[in-house]
């Protein structure tokens, strides 16, 4: 009973789509705000990634809230799992082949994690995928060698303190910019390493944070007992 | 042979998906493979908000050596989706590990027997149907002797 | 002092609680509830200049259109103000652990979550802290740590990922139509491109993405489960305050966006289905907490069909009865956590504990909608505005409220003389405690003082409605004259 | 015009119907979690088209990697983890590997 009123709700809304598919227009969207911002935001902001510009100056409050997301889901997340026993089993370590490659990507993905992060307002990339890398980074050396201790106290300060960054400097623009999160720094020259003010540093932050999050709720899943097939 | 429309290919995968994570949602009795669907759902959504943005012959809005293009999509929609993609995957790794903690306490991933053990659960700690009562004594009795079972 | 310090705040204190935490038990308990009140003191310092004129804060310094504006006004502020200190009351103060300073962590990211709801003024913004505030009460869902907690906050939390899909899928709708976020713009736009049937499905998705949260009518069920499963705090959390902030996105959306009078008509009737699957179920539950979690959805029902009457005479009408609501509800969740389980477990509360017995009878008495106490006024002023409007749904609407409020008195009543049953004292169970007891009593006193002083209440609100309602007066202050596109 | 963004478009959106569908049909659920990343992938190649590249780049890294191993973690703790194998009977031996 339940399965058809569910397939009834289904094929009702296949058909609402339907119905609303034929009132779209693919390429020819209105972009009212998308083509002000294409021509305001090398200006305003300063960054040569103008989705950069958008993610961190436009819209940055949105970026701080999804910062808020990851924080809420790990903090959840470690929440229900909790402390892995002392003397919990675990996952056999890997092979010497395994090992010996994990010691090796470590230094990589640490140095392309943090590159993609400090060059998010030039090229695509920045926060959130240089957070990825670097979250790789500390959680492969913990699937080669599943018995190492992973120090969650230390991430969680690091994850506080970024967080915390990202608002600060966002107060900071509330005192001298006027609003939260007003972009300050000088712009700089477009294009360079240094430029867009505040932004490469709101990214470092987005970075470190997103790293470590991700890293501690990896190493809490994977510190969880396995259940027997 | 020409092409088919991009415009109807490109809504056609959204609307295919977003239909596609939908059905698995209601008719699927794994927790897993809800899970899956959800992450369906979710990509389809993101497609529709990306095609939002996009304009025939127009490049990636990146400024690249001070050149600026003559016609750029539109940002905004990119940067909707970047956000969007982010909390999918934050919601989906909570719901993992929700789905980690019921494997280990009820020892099923079946939504049907998870259903019928939170409602004996609930009855129980509310002190409902519990075999002094009047209703189906045999049937609240199995589910806490049951629930016990589990606990122990 | 910006309003916006009242979002980023508890925002800011909950990345910091843990690293507080850390250094001192003490400073990490107290931490919380310091943030909160000076949240409150900032909202009420604001409410000043607020109720001359409204206030538009533009984030980054980006003019309106293309940035993400806040807009605030006093029905933002009231909220706003109404969720400091409801958490406030609500601390769950669940001891020093590293799990309660969790729970405590995730208390404020729901504050600020909730605070950025009433403030925003952009389509996407209110997505991104819908989900936010989802997030963080499916933590605190399961913040009980055993299997039903787990059992029913996954079920939660698949509904509400699919609601908050459904919702980007709108908000795609709505940009692609547009090519605009912010409100203000969305409503100068809203009469030429979102009128049709494709307005009308981008509002349905918006709806049932908004409506998981605030128990519209569909997709509800996850309500009784939760509300049972977790602690009556969180439940009072969710049904008291959580679920009108979802209300009031739908409620802003309505007045400056989706105009067409179908949307309103799907308001009624999913209102109306509300209103009768809630209390028929509140009448059949037999514990307290559910009933009590059905008569929730059963008053958002309420809420629902006030809502769906156009002008400001709705506005005002359903104001009244969420704030009403959101006084009296929590409230009754707290008395439940020490009087919970079965009706037949409540025999002989009253001689455990006189003052919460007598509590719980006035709130019932004004949940029900007793005169004079004020939830009577607040169905009243539903029940007159929609006598006003033309047609037979809104008749239909009354008739249904009236019924409900006789299902609510009987089922009510049940549990008053359940609570007045005399039983041998070896039977008698557990008082309440104290802090629980006082806070009880503060929001009881609330309601009282509301008799006392409604004319001068119904005055403001009405001033709060006539605002809200101001379309025109919403776009000229985010967008003054000369800025266009 | 470029007509081979439509055929390529055209393919990514068979892929990704193809996999999702593959998504709600498999019963192994590592090759479901596989089949999701594909439907991942193909999101991505299809915003590469919609020039997105910053887009593009996330999905592939969040949705089609990140996503993926934490499913991955999961089904291992989940005890779900089983390779599919040529022959039946060694499937025991594949599931603890």
């Amino acid at each position: 009973m339940r399965n058809y009123v569910s397939l009834l709700f289904v094929a009702g809304l296949a058909f609402l789509l339907f119905v609303i598919s034929g009132q779209l227009d693919f390429g020819a969207a209105p972009m009212l705000i998308g083509q002000a911002i294409n021509q305001a935001a090398p200006e305003q902001v300063g960054a040569a990634n103008i989705v950069t510009s958008v993610v961190l100056g436009y819209r940055a409050l949105d970026t701080l809230g999804e910062l808020a997301i990851l924080f809420t889901a790990a903090t959840a997340g470690g929440l229900m799992l909790g402390r892995a026993r002392a003397g919990a089993t675990h996952d056999p370590e890997a092979g010497f082949i395994l090992r010996t490659a994990a010691d090796l990507l470590f230094p990589l993905l640490l140095v392309v994690g943090l590159f993609i992060i400090v060059h998010g307002h030039l090229t695509p990339g920045g926060g959130f995928q240089g957070g990825v890398i670097l979250a790789a980074a500390f959680f492969v050396p913990l699937l080669a060698r599943p018995g190492t201790h992973f120090d969650h106290a230390s991430f969680a300060v690091v994850e506080g303190l970024a967080g915390a960054t990202f608002i600060v400097i966002g107060l900071f623009g509330l005192v001298y910019g006027g609003e939260f999160l007003a972009p300050l720094l000088g712009q700089g020259e477009m294009g360079s390493l240094l430029s867009a003010g505040t932004l490469p540093l709101l990214y470092i932050a987005v970075g470190l944070k997103v790293g470590s999050e991700l890293a501690g709720l990896m190493a809490h899943i994977a510190a969880y007992e396995a259940v027997d097939s | 042979m020409s092409p088919p429309d991009l415009g109807a290919i490109l809504f056609t995968g959204a609307f295919g998906l977003i239909m596609i994570g939908i059905l698995g949602i209601v008719i699927s009795t794994h927790l897993v493979r809800i899970v899956l669907s959800i992450v369906l759902l979710e990509t389809g959504a993101n497609l529709l908000l990306m095609l939002s943005g996009y304009r025939p012959g127009a490049a990636a809005p990146i400024i690249i050596d001070g050149v600026v293009p003559a016609a750029m999509v539109d940002p905004v929609p990119q940067a909707l989706v970047l956000t969007a993609i982010v909390i999918g995957v934050a919601v989906q790794a909570f719901m993992m590990t929700l789905v980690l903690r019921l494997r280990s306490v009820y020892g099923t991933l079946d939504i049907r027997e998870l259903r019928a053990r939170l409602e004996r659960d609930l009855a129980q700690e509310a002190g409902i149907g519990l075999p002094t009562s009047d209703d189906a004594p045999d049937v609240a009795g199995v589910g806490t002797a049951r629930a016990q079972g589990g606990d122990a | 002092m910006s309003p916006v310090l009242m979002f980023v705040l508890p925002l800011l204190g909950a990345f910091l609680l843990p690293i507080v935490a850390r250094a001192s038990t003490m400073a990490g308990r107290l931490f919380g509830p310091l943030v909160l009140t000076l949240n409150c003191v900032i909202g009420v310092l604001a409410w000043g200049a607020v109720s001359e004129q409204t206030q538009v804060i533009a984030l980054g310094g980006f003019q309106p259109p293309f940035g993400i504006a806040f807009y605030v006004d006093r029905l933002a502020l009231l909220f706003a103000i109404a969720v400091s200190l409801g958490v406030l009351l609500l601390w769950p103060d669940a001891g020093e652990d590293e799990a309660a300073q969790r729970e405590n962590t995730l208390t404020l990211v729901l504050a600020a979550a909730a605070t950025g709801l009433a403030l925003s003024g952009d389509l996407f913004n209110i997505y991104v802290f819908y989900e936010l505030t989802a997030v963080a009460s499916y933590g605190l869902a399961a913040a009980r740590r055993n299997g039903a907690a787990y059992a029913a906050t996954l079920r939660y939390v698949v509904i509400s990922s699919f609601g908050a899909a459904l919702m980007l899928i709108g908000i795609a709708l709505v940009y692609m139509a547009t090519g605009t976020l912010n409100l203000a713009q969305l409503a100068q736009l809203a009469p030429g491109t979102l009128d049709g049937p494709l307005g009308l499905a981008a509002f349905v998705f918006i709806l049932i993405g908004a409506g998981v949260k605030a128990e519209l009518f569909p997709v509800n069920t996850w309500v009784p489960e939760v509300y049972a499963a977790a602690s009556k705090r969180v439940a009072g959390l969710l049904a008291g305050i959580i679920s009108k902030l979802a209300l009031l996105i739908i409620v802003r959306l309505l007045v400056l966006v989706f105009q067409q009078p179908e949307a309103l008509q799907i308001l009624l009737t999913l209102g109306i289905l509300g209103v009768i699957t809630g209390e028929l179920a509140a009448w059949y539950a037999r514990d307290l907490t559910r009933m009590l979690a059905y008569s929730s959805i059963g008053q958002l029902g309420v809420m629902f069909i006030a809502f769906s009457i156009p002008g400001p005479a709705g506005l005002y009408a359903g104001l009244a009865v969420a704030l009403h609501h959101m006084v009296v509800k929590p409230a009754l969740f707290l008395l439940a956590e020490r009087q919970g389980g079965a009706l037949e477990r409540l025999a002989g509360s009253a001689q455990a504990s006189p003052v919460a017995a007598g509590l719980f009878i006035l709130l019932a008495l004004s949940l029900i909608g007793i005169p004079p106490l004020p939830g009577f006024w607040a169905k009243f002023l539903v029940v007159t505005a929609a006598l006003a409007q033309p047609g037979t749904a809104y008749l239909l609407s009354v008739a249904v409220i009236l019924l409900a409020v006789v299902v609510e008195a009987s089922y009510l009543f049940r549990v008053i003389v359940q609570l007045y049953r005399r039983v041998p004292p070896t039977e008698v169970g557990d008082a309440h405690d104290g802090a629980t007891l006082t806070v009880c009593a503060a929001l009881g006193l609330a309601l009282i003082a509301a008799v006392l002083w409604l004319a001068p209440l119904g005055n403001g609100l009405q001033g709060i409605a006539a605002q809200a309602a101001d379309r025109a007066g919403y776009i000229e202050a985010v967008l003054p004259a000369g800025v266009s596109l | 015009m470029a007509d081979w963004i439509n055929w390529v478009a055209l393919l990514a959106v068979l892929v990704m119907l193809a996999g999702a569908v593959a998504v709600l049909l498999l019963n192994n659920f590592l090759a479901a979690v596989a089949a999701t990343s594909v439907v991942s992938l193909g999101a991505a190649v299809i915003f590469v088209l919609l020039r997105a590249p910053d887009v593009a780049l996330t999905e592939a890294a969040v949705g089609a990697g990140l996503s993926s191993v934490i499913m991955a973690l999961c089904l291992r703790r989940l005890g779900l983890w089983r390779i599919p194998s040529v022959t039946a009977g060694v499937d025991d031996e594949a599931g603890n590997s």
